[in-house]
């Protein structure tokens, strides 16, 4: 499996994680930390949508992966495009290392600069209609440039 | 002509451009009432390589790419 | 499930991991973190080995947990005893919450303060003997005080 | 009589041992030169609770665990 994949809907969590598993167990990376990511029924919403722009995105995780690299880690990612219905999961972020200190901080790095910087777009779900989450998301740095 | 393509929900197709510079580029886009908002707040890539630097010079057939707020996950 | 599970020998990591997830899936819960320790092949040793001291694990993990409520997030561990060969996993902790920020934080806390005072002593299993790994292990708070 | 258990490494069984106070039973442990080493950086729970004052009365029947450094996971 690719250490970046994108799925048209929902993740499949189970096949995902056991798959990962199946596929690092023996590679002596002691620390397996896995980040899953479940759509929340709240503001009456029936699921969450997503665009994503993978040409940005790639080189986004490209620049993860090598900083995990100079750690002997490995991050794993997986993430849906389109429509997520609710307690399915939309997102899946993995970090594997020797060491358990380097595992905690990168999962926890990494998740929160995929938030702030992943070139995602993310529509909730209502009345059959998608509606930009306009409130819980971040512009990029440097935004406003032609403004 | 520089490609000027709309990301995520801003929901405007590509379109076809004359500009020497980003920031020729940001005058004409600016030009269009419904972009306003957006520009505030997107950050911009060319050749999907996001950039900050407004003086910097378009050539023929570059893409430009309009990054509104993201929310991953 | 229990919260708290014990097993003899290694952990079924799969196993364990989806029936973590069926059970908590649907409970609104956006956030699931799991770590996963894996024994890594070093210096020579066969495998791990553990004791417990239950009576003290029960009391610390209930503490946690408690903790954690406070913060509508749940706690829930797996944990080997007696021998775990290398590759295979010894320790599962996982953080269900509502909030990224507290699912991350209180996997990372919680992570740590385990290695630091839950009651279980490590053995490297080296020629098919338990060897005490003394050089890794943590002297408890108030450690000393009938010295 | 207080029964005193010896967690983990140590290696050795329960005893019975007469004892009013933990630094009483303190002494008597230290006495056991194989225990020495141990007690110096073990620490110990009367009734599987983990305790700090050395000066804590014991009763008829208390259980004093003895429980040198951990390494879970």
């Amino acid at each position: 499996m690719k250490e970046l994949s994108l799925f048209e809907g929902p993740l499949d969590v189970e096949a995902i994680f056991n798959g990962w598993h199946e596929e690092y167990k023996n590679k002596n990376m002691g620390a397996f930390i896995t980040f899953v990511g479940i759509v929340r029924d709240e503001d009456g919403i029936e699921g969450l949508s997503f665009d994503i722009y993978e040409p940005i995105l790639n080189s986004w995780f490209d620049a993860w992966q090598a900083k995990a690299k100079t750690q002997n880690a490995t991050i794993l990612m997986a993430h849906s495009k389109g429509d997520v219905p609710l307690h399915k999961s939309s997102y899946i972020a993995a970090v594997l290392s020797p060491k358990r200190k380097v595992a905690l901080a990168l999962i926890n790095d990494f998740v929160e600069d995929f938030k702030a910087k992943a070139p995602i777009w993310k529509y909730d779900i209502k009345g059959g209609k998608r509606i930009y989450a306009d409130d819980r998301s971040t512009a990029l740095p440097a935004a406003g440039l032609l403004a | 002509m520089v490609k000027v393509e709309f990301l995520g929900p801003i929901g405007l197709e590509d379109i076809q451009i004359e500009a020497a510079t980003l920031a020729e580029l940001g005058v004409k886009l600016q030009e269009k009432e419904e972009l306003k908002p957006w520009l505030a707040n997107s950050a911009i890539a060319v050749n999907d390589t996001l950039v900050n630097d407004k003086n910097m010079t378009l050539k023929d057939g570059d893409k430009v790419s309009i990054l509104p707020p993201v929310c991953g996950g």
